[in-house]
């Protein structure tokens, strides 16, 4: 397998905690612009998976590349950060004391250095781009509300608004439709086949309706390895998955 | 709106700018231009004990802008505050020349009878103004500097910061202690005669002084507001609120924090450096951790994360206690004690933040922007007190969501 | 108070009708009193010393308001509280004279506290009276030093430990805390003991910090200096707090009196009435009085001050007696003077000769230090000691100390015409050494 | 002194029977007299040494009488007397029988003064004195005595004393004893070399001491023997510096961790930032106080007992102001950590002051019950007793709670509540009640850590603020919410300090400590015993 075409390529990944195996021989490929599914059961390692490759929690062992050649292992979160790769947390994590606005804006993409935000001043592209997200987010009319006013679902658009702001060649969004209504998750999926177009996207998520509205391909982890992989309903028809969810 | 949204915080610091530097104005007048006699008199005692609170203020302010705003509780502010105001005390030691009581027109009292045979390399360059002023930047701007470098980037938050800070002033009260330092050891530097050619103990100076302090602390107010609103500002609060989400979107959250934290170890050694000046003594009483505890709670009372609060805080609590040692001298302590214990209990969010709060419901939207520039939780105060297990935002500051163990 | 409960609620009523009186005080401002400032910390680190030297001084207050006050009017206390935070005591110095127009403030115990308040007595020209033994090395015009100076005290609890009687000490563990009277007394004993032929390898020095509560190291250090063969004695100039671990761990460790006698310049009845006296029986002090003192004075005063705090287990001590010997030395004067007007009384001052408590009497002199009586005592089980040896006459306060380079030529005398605080003999210049 | 007593005591009973005749007896109260006459040490100490040269055992009650401070002399007749305190006044006793002659009140004596040399020459007479006396524990006393006051004199009746001697351990001292003396004799210099060997092989400070003073002294091969075995000395004594260093340091350790375990469940458990900690501490202090003092009015009998009826008082007054302040303050700022800052400071403040105000601002007497006094030596470690109670104590408190947290029911719902408040309270675990009990155990162990530390340290109004910084240092170095944290982290900081001690000097120790307290948070963010993983953060 090549890694020069992926634009994320995880190979034999293992960590451990206090003896604990979180992630067991990993490997994981993702091409460039694919979207990827990725399902398991609680404590499959899913979050820990996320961890490794934002360059919050580093493996004991293996491989982790991004975009063929850059070894995330080596860096910290703010530069893969810098490197276009953006993560949606599990439980939304905006600036709740921010305005909307404002969040979109500490997300934008531009320099991120200290001197430069002291002396900062919006331009009229910043604005634009931010109206845009604003759009796309649907959260055009709460531009001034605090962001801990919002609701659950409008908390988590606004976290992938951030995401989208940050303009990143990687998307990991954890969980995106966690305490959503029917009608919210409908308009996720939506959103997020329109991000896929030019954005390469990891989904995980349980919500086996949201994955099939997605109708990518499906990668299950149990246990910090691999399960299966194949579409959804090759995944689901493994007599191994069905096991692990159902219980033996 | 965006202006709006800023109307009633930028009204509040407008006022209190002028205030100050009216006070600057009419205080000295009053003092030196009026007959003691008259009502209006101001007796210089009153200068100078209200000087000091103003320098007082602006270490609060400083560690206001660290604690209210980027979560940082630094139980080790007095440090820098101490730092600023020893370079000072150096270069009022060194004017004193041969007016000491041994004479020596280089080594100040102290030196002398320890018998040091000459001026340790540490006290050169100390009798230019210049160069004590620059010191009075770069010895707690480093030290913060440096100390912040280390902890920051080795991911040092809550409890384990506000220890560690601790453990730095504790560290420095130790070692200025030490008469082997060269500091004069516990006794300080004293014994003070002019600055910058004026004598300190004059009334016009002291008028002078307080003039500075009150004009430096309207700077540091409009200085500590345009941090606030700037970008820059922005983050520093989502860093409070969510250090690990500031770091994936690319940020350097331990830069963010360290520029913070200069800034701010630099205001209070400023804040030091008028108020040795103004009391005539510094001495490593002024590391003592129990201080730097004070300064929180002064920055608690008046109401963190607003401009405005830690001056109100400092103003009022070092009132309090100047009047309380006199009325109540064997009694003071209960009440200073029982202020603590009811501020916390009945204003959380101290003075102005509860009187945001209280017009906050009057006017919803507003509150919620004025909230926003304060940093508070910006849901609606509970009616009464009632028990919770949510974390207020910037209590500990940490990183937003994380469960702190044990904290 | 140990043991006394019915005498708690007393002193708690006392307290708080003393409090209703004092808030009451501003508002009055009346003519027809004097009033008198007292500087005392009543909290904080140096309570535990300092509320002693307030209560003798309220005590002193109301026996002159007794005998008819003073210039036909009475006195009026005026106590704050400098919460042992030395800043605050200049504040409170300043509250005082400016704010309360007291005419003479008695005050203060650390070195460093009085260095704090000096710019303030000689800005608003007050006077000061400062009741502890100190470093020596200063002399204002506004301050007077009823406490020891260094040749009141450690000289001659040196030459006592070199004499037969004392044990001819031939090795000193000179022992301190880290700050600056015991680095000054340090320095012009070691000049002293090296004037005397001791050799600098028969000379240890060794400082701990304020409050010091683990000595195991220090004291065992202590027993292996002592164990070199020869005579070994300890000259502590420990403060405070840091007294009663530090007995605590010579007890348990061991150390006897005979064997390596410690010497102490600040420990007094007040510290030891913390502490199980039995272990450290015949250690010394040196102090300028000693509660033990059998004289008519003493009693009367011992049993007035018992009257007055409603204990007669509180002890008393030498800065208690100092306080004593100051007041009525400021009484004298201000009688002298027929005003309390400060520079009247700071003139009127110098001269006046009061009776002490050791049956003699101290004399105020022109470099505002007061002549007393040096006593050596030794610890007894009783928590009392027991003086072993007494100096023949009076000792007169050397502010400037002959042992140390740059203050031997120096002298104060603050009479017209001199006028000095230090006047150097050598140039006969004021001003220390001139500009030379 | 109380030794000397007992000596007096036993030799009394001893010797009753074999009371020499009158004729001597009348000597020696003509002796006894003059101290009526002595108007200075030295004459006194004349006097003294008379009465010691006689030889006779009957001195030796006078003696020690004069070497406590209980020989008085009448001042109406000037004649002397042993005086025993009884009441306000003083009953007058025979110097020589013991018989009590009459009362008399204080006003009517005149004490003989003594000071250290008179002590220590009284101490030399009396320990040749007690050579032959019957118990075992009198002569190794006699010995020691004789070994630190050598003198040629000694040499004879030692002589004597070795000869009689039946107990291996007290012959072996005299012998020392009697090498001591030998060498500030003018004996041959092979008696004088095989003396130094025997001291050698003493090997303790005092043969030391002795031995560089001959050094200094001597001549020839005496000189070299001396300083070979001096030498050797040295060596054998720096190992045991180290060890003695080390013992120090988990001394100092073990108050650390006292003073610090209440702080690891108030703080490290609950989350609670508790200013007023050492108030606690400091409280337990002044129970044992007080308890104290009503058994020395009441009950003096039980003084021995003090210390263990002080530590459930303790406990019981700490957990009780805990438990108030818990219900008061505490309970309505769960969540937010820092505003318990503020408030437990107001509340260290008050606690402070009501202290101050109840009993004054003063330093209290609070004694050693004798079980707790001197030391005992191992090897040449000198371990003072009170200081291993301390060790044991804190141990043993240790281990009760660590028990209590991990195998009660109690503190599994303590440890419930703080992994998952709201968990723990749907499961029906009482929130409220668990938090209650948690601070108040918390409080009530500083409370008992405050029994202890009244044994060491002042029992003052301030007592508490010395321990506090410490406390908090000792928790997080060790890892908030991890006593076994606590545990280690107590004893390293102990050991650090005390083995940089001898070296840097206590100052400079405590900053260096303090400076590698900040670079190992540096290292490992959340102290020793970090929790790792997921939960941690994520």
């Amino acid at each position: 397998m090549s890694k020069s075409n992926t634009i994320l390529y995880l190979d034999g990944v293992s960590v451990s905690f206090d003896g604990f195996r979180a992630i067991n021989n990993l490997s994981l490929v993702l091409d460039k612009g694919e979207m990827r599914a990725i399902i398991g059961p609680n404590g499959a390692g899913k979050t820990t998976m996320m961890d490794i490759v934002t360059g919050k929690t580093r493996p004991d062992e293996g491989e982790v590349f991004f975009d063929g050649q850059v070894d995330l292992t080596r860096h910290d979160e703010a530069e893969i950060a810098m490197m276009g790769i953006g993560r949606k947390f599990q439980k939304p994590t905006v600036f709740e004391s921010h305005s909307v606005e404002d969040n979109l804006m500490l997300a934008l993409k531009g320099p991120r250095s200290i001197f430069p935000a002291l002396f900062h001043h919006r331009s009229t592209a910043e604005t634009q781009r931010i109206d845009d997200i604003l759009g796309i987010i649907r959260l055009g009319d709460k531009r001034g509300e605090l962001a801990a006013n919002l609701s659950h679902g409008q908390k988590q658009w606004l976290e992938i608004g951030m995401l989208l702001a940050q303009d990143p060649k990687l998307l990991l969004v954890d969980e995106p439709v966690a305490g959503m209504t029917d009608a919210e998750t409908e308009e996720t999926a939506r959103l997020l086949k329109d991000i896929a177009r030019d954005h390469s996207v990891i989904v995980v998520e349980h919500d086996m309706h949201f994955v099939r509205e997605l109708g990518v391909k499906v990668t299950c982890l149990h246990e910090g390895s691999v399960l299966s992989e194949g579409t959804l309903d090759f995944v689901s028809a493994d007599e191994r998955v069905v096991e692990v969810y159902l219980g033996r | 709106m965006i202006t709006q949204r800023f109307f009633g915080a930028d009204r509040r610091i407008a006022i209190t700018v002028l205030v100050l530097l009216a006070a600057a104005v009419i205080v000295p007048l009053l003092n030196l231009a009026v007959s003691p006699t008259s009502a209006f008199y101001i007796p210089p005692y009153i200068v100078a004990l209200v000087g000091k609170y103003l320098c007082y203020a602006l270490l609060a302010l400083a560690l206001d802008l660290v604690w209210g705003y980027c979560g940082i509780l630094s139980l080790g502010h007095g440090a820098f505050f101490a730092l600023g105001g020893y370079a000072m005390g150096m270069y009022l030691m060194r004017q004193i020349g041969s007016r000491g009581v041994y004479g020596n027109p280089i080594l100040p009292d102290f030196m002398v009878f320890l018998n040091y045979k000459e001026l340790p390399w540490f006290w050169y360059g100390f009798d230019h103004f210049w160069f004590a002023a620059l010191m009075v930047l770069a010895v707690p701007g480093l030290l913060a500097f440096v100390f912040g470098w280390f902890a920051f980037r080795s991911r040092v938050t809550g409890v384990y910061l506000s220890i560690i800070t601790q453990a730095m002033t504790y560290a420095l009260l130790l070692a200025f202690f030490r008469n082997d330092m060269g500091f004069g050891g516990n006794n300080g530097l004293t014994d003070f005669k002019d600055i910058l050619g004026f004598n300190v103990q004059a009334n016009a100076t002291r008028s002078a002084l307080f003039a500075a302090s009150a004009v430096t602390l309207a700077l540091a107010v409009l200085l500590t507001a345009a941090i606030v609103r700037s970008k820059y500002g922005k983050l520093l609060m989502a860093v409070r609120d969510a250090e690990s989400r500031t770091r994936f979107l690319g940020w350097l959250a331990e830069n963010v924090k360290l520029f913070a934290f200069t800034v701010s170890a630099i205001m209070a050694g400023i804040g030091g450096a008028l108020y040795v000046p103004q009391v005539g003594i510094i001495n490593p009483g002024e590391f003592d951790p129990a201080n730097s505890i004070e300064v929180v709670i002064w920055t608690a009372v008046g109401g963190r994360g607003t401009i405005v609060g830690p001056i109100v805080g400092a103003l009022l609590v070092n009132a309090g206690k100047s009047w309380f040692t006199g009325v109540l001298p064997e009694f003071w302590l209960f009440a200073l004690g029982g202020l603590f214990v009811a501020v916390t209990l009945f204003l959380p969010k101290g003075i102005v933040g509860m009187w945001d709060s209280w017009h906050g419901r009057a006017k919803a939207l507003r509150a919620a922007s004025l909230a926003a520039e304060a940093g508070a939780d910006p849901e609606e105060p509970p009616a009464k007190i009632v028990r919770s297990a949510a974390r207020t935002p910037g209590a500990w500051s940490a990183s937003g969501p994380e469960p702190q163990p044990a904290e | 108070m140990r043991g006394n409960f019915s005498t708690i609620t007393k002193m708690f009523s006392a307290g708080v009708i003393a409090a209703g009186l004092s808030m009451s005080v501003p508002a009055k401002a009346a003519d027809d009193t004097i009033k008198v400032g007292i500087l005392h910390s009543l909290s904080g680190t140096m309570a535990i010393s300092e509320t002693t030297l307030k209560d003798v001084m309220l005590m002193l207050i109301e026996e002159q308001n007794a005998k008819g006050g003073l210039l036909g009017k009475k006195l009026e206390a005026v106590v704050v509280d400098p919460a042992s935070n030395w800043p605050l005591f200049a504040e409170k110095a300043r509250e005082l004279i400016s704010k309360d127009k007291v005419a003479a403030v008695f005050g203060c115990w650390t070195s460093v506290s009085r260095k704090s308040v000096l710019p303030v007595f000689s800005e608003l020209d007050n006077i000061l009276f400062y009741p502890v033994q100190y470093e020596g090395e200063e002399s204002e015009r506004n301050v007077f030093y009823t406490g020891a100076a260094p040749n009141q005290q450690a000289i001659p609890a040196v030459d006592y430990l070199m004499s037969a009687d004392g044990g001819s000490v031939k090795r000193w563990v000179l022992e301190g805390t880290d700050y600056v009277y015991p680095r000054t007394t340090n320095k012009i004993l070691e000049a002293y003991l090296k004037s005397k032929g001791v050799p600098a390898e028969d000379i240890m020095v060794n400082y701990t910090p304020f409050g010091f509560s683990d000595w195991q190291t220090e004291v065992s250090a202590i027993k292996k200096f002592g164990s070199a063969g020869k005579k070994t004695a300890v000259v502590s100039t420990v403060n405070g707090d840091a007294n009663v671990p530090f007995y605590k761990e010579l007890g348990n460790q061991g150390i006897k009196a005979e064997d390596i006698p410690v010497m102490a310049f600040s420990v007094g009845e007040e510290e030891l009435a913390g502490l199980d006296t039995g272990p450290l029986v015949g250690h010394l002090a040196a102090w300028n009085y000693f509660e033990s003192v059998d004289t008519p004075e003493n009693k009367k005063f011992i049993d007035d001050w018992h009257k007055f705090i409603k204990n007669d287990k509180r002890t008393t001590n030498d800065p208690m007696e100092a306080h004593y010997i100051g007041f009525n030395m400021w009484v004298k004067a201000v009688e002298k003077a027929g005003t309390t007007d400060p520079d009247k009384v700071i003139d009127a001052m110098v001269g006046v000769s009061v009776p002490n408590l050791t049956g003699g009497y101290s004399t105020m002199m022109p470099n505002h230090h007061i002549t007393k009586p040096v006593l050596i005592g030794e610890i007894q089980a009783d928590g009392q000691f027991e003086t072993v040896s007494q100096t023949p006459g009076l000792v007169m306060g050397d502010e400037w100390s002959d042992y140390l380079p740059d203050s031997k030529d120096l002298i104060s005398d603050w009479r017209a015409p001199l006028s000095c605080g230090n006047f150097n003999v050598a140039t006969g210049k004021c001003g220390g050494k001139g500009t030379n | 002194m109380n030794l000397l007593r007992a000596i007096g005591l036993l030799l009394l009973l001893t010797m009753a029977s074999l009371l020499p005749s009158s004729a001597a007896e009348a000597d020696l109260r003509a002796i006894i007299a003059k101290f009526a006459t002595a108007t200075n040490f030295s004459a006194t100490e004349a006097v003294v040494r008379e009465l010691a040269t006689s030889g006779d055992p009957a001195v030796e009650r006078p003696l020690s009488a004069l070497a406590d401070g209980n020989l008085y002399i009448r001042k109406a007749d000037s004649q002397v007397f042993v005086g025993k305190e009884a009441g306000d006044g003083i009953e007058v006793l025979d110097p020589l029988s013991g018989e009590k002659a009459a009362d008399a009140a204080k006003a009517d004596l005149t004490k003989i003064k003594v000071n250290n040399s008179l002590r220590r020459v009284i101490r030399d007479a009396l320990g040749t004195l007690t050579l032959r006396a019957k118990d075992a524990s009198v002569r190794l006393a006699a010995a020691a005595t004789m070994f630190k006051t050598p003198g040629a004199a000694n040499i004879e009746p030692l002589d004597a004393a070795i000869a009689a001697e039946t107990d291996a351990s007290v012959k072996v001292l005299f012998e020392q004893a009697r090498a001591a003396s030998v060498l500030v004799s003018d004996k041959p210099e092979a008696d004088k070399l095989a003396a130094v060997s025997v001291i050698a092989a003493r090997g303790d400070r005092d043969a030391l001491s002795l031995l560089t003073s001959v050094e200094a002294g001597a001549q020839g091969t005496v000189k070299e023997a001396a300083s070979a075995a001096v030498s050797r000395i040295n060596s054998t004594l720096a190992l045991w510096d180290a060890g003695q260093n080390i013992w120090y340091g988990i001394s100092l350790g073990s108050v650390l961790l006292l003073a610090a375990i209440g702080l690891a469940i108030t703080f490290g458990v609950m989350g609670v930032i508790n200013m007023a900690h050492g108030e606690m501490v400091m409280l337990g202090a002044y129970t044992t106080f007080v308890v104290q003092q009503v058994i020395r009015t009441s009950f003096p009998g039980l003084f021995d007992w003090s210390l263990v009826i002080a530590l459930p008082l303790a406990f019981l007054v700490a957990a009780l102001v805990g438990l108030a302040i818990e219900r008061g303050i505490i309970r309505f700022l769960y969540g937010r950590p820092l505003e318990t800052l503020l408030a437990t400071w107001g509340v260290s403040l008050i606690l402070q002051q009501a202290v101050r105000t109840i009993f004054g601002p003063t330093n209290q007497e609070v004694g050693n019950p004798s079980w707790m006094s001197g030391s005992f030596d191992v090897g040449q470690l000198a371990i003072t007793w009170n200081r291993l109670w301390i060790l044991v104590f804190a141990l043993a408190v240790f281990a009760v709670l660590l028990y209590v947290m991990k195998r009660t029911p109690w503190g599994l719902q303590m440890r419930a509540v703080t992994a998952n408040r709201r968990m723990a309270a749907s499961m029906g675990i009482r929130t409220p009640w668990v938090d209650a009990l948690t601070f108040a155990l918390g409080s009530g162990i500083a409370g008992i850590a405050g029994v202890a530390l009244s044994q060491i340290d002042n029992v003052s109004p301030n007592l508490g603020r010395g321990y506090i910084i410490d406390s908090f240092m000792v928790v997080v170095f060790g890892g908030v919410g991890n006593l076994w944290g606590t545990l280690v982290g107590a004893f390293s900081l102990g050991i650090v300090n005390k083995v940089l001690e001898p070296y840097a000097g206590a100052v400079l120790g405590k900053i260096v400590v303090l400076v590698l307290i900040i670079l190992f948070i540096q290292k490992r963010p959340r102290g020793l015993f970090a929790l790792k993983g997921r939960a941690v953060e994520a």
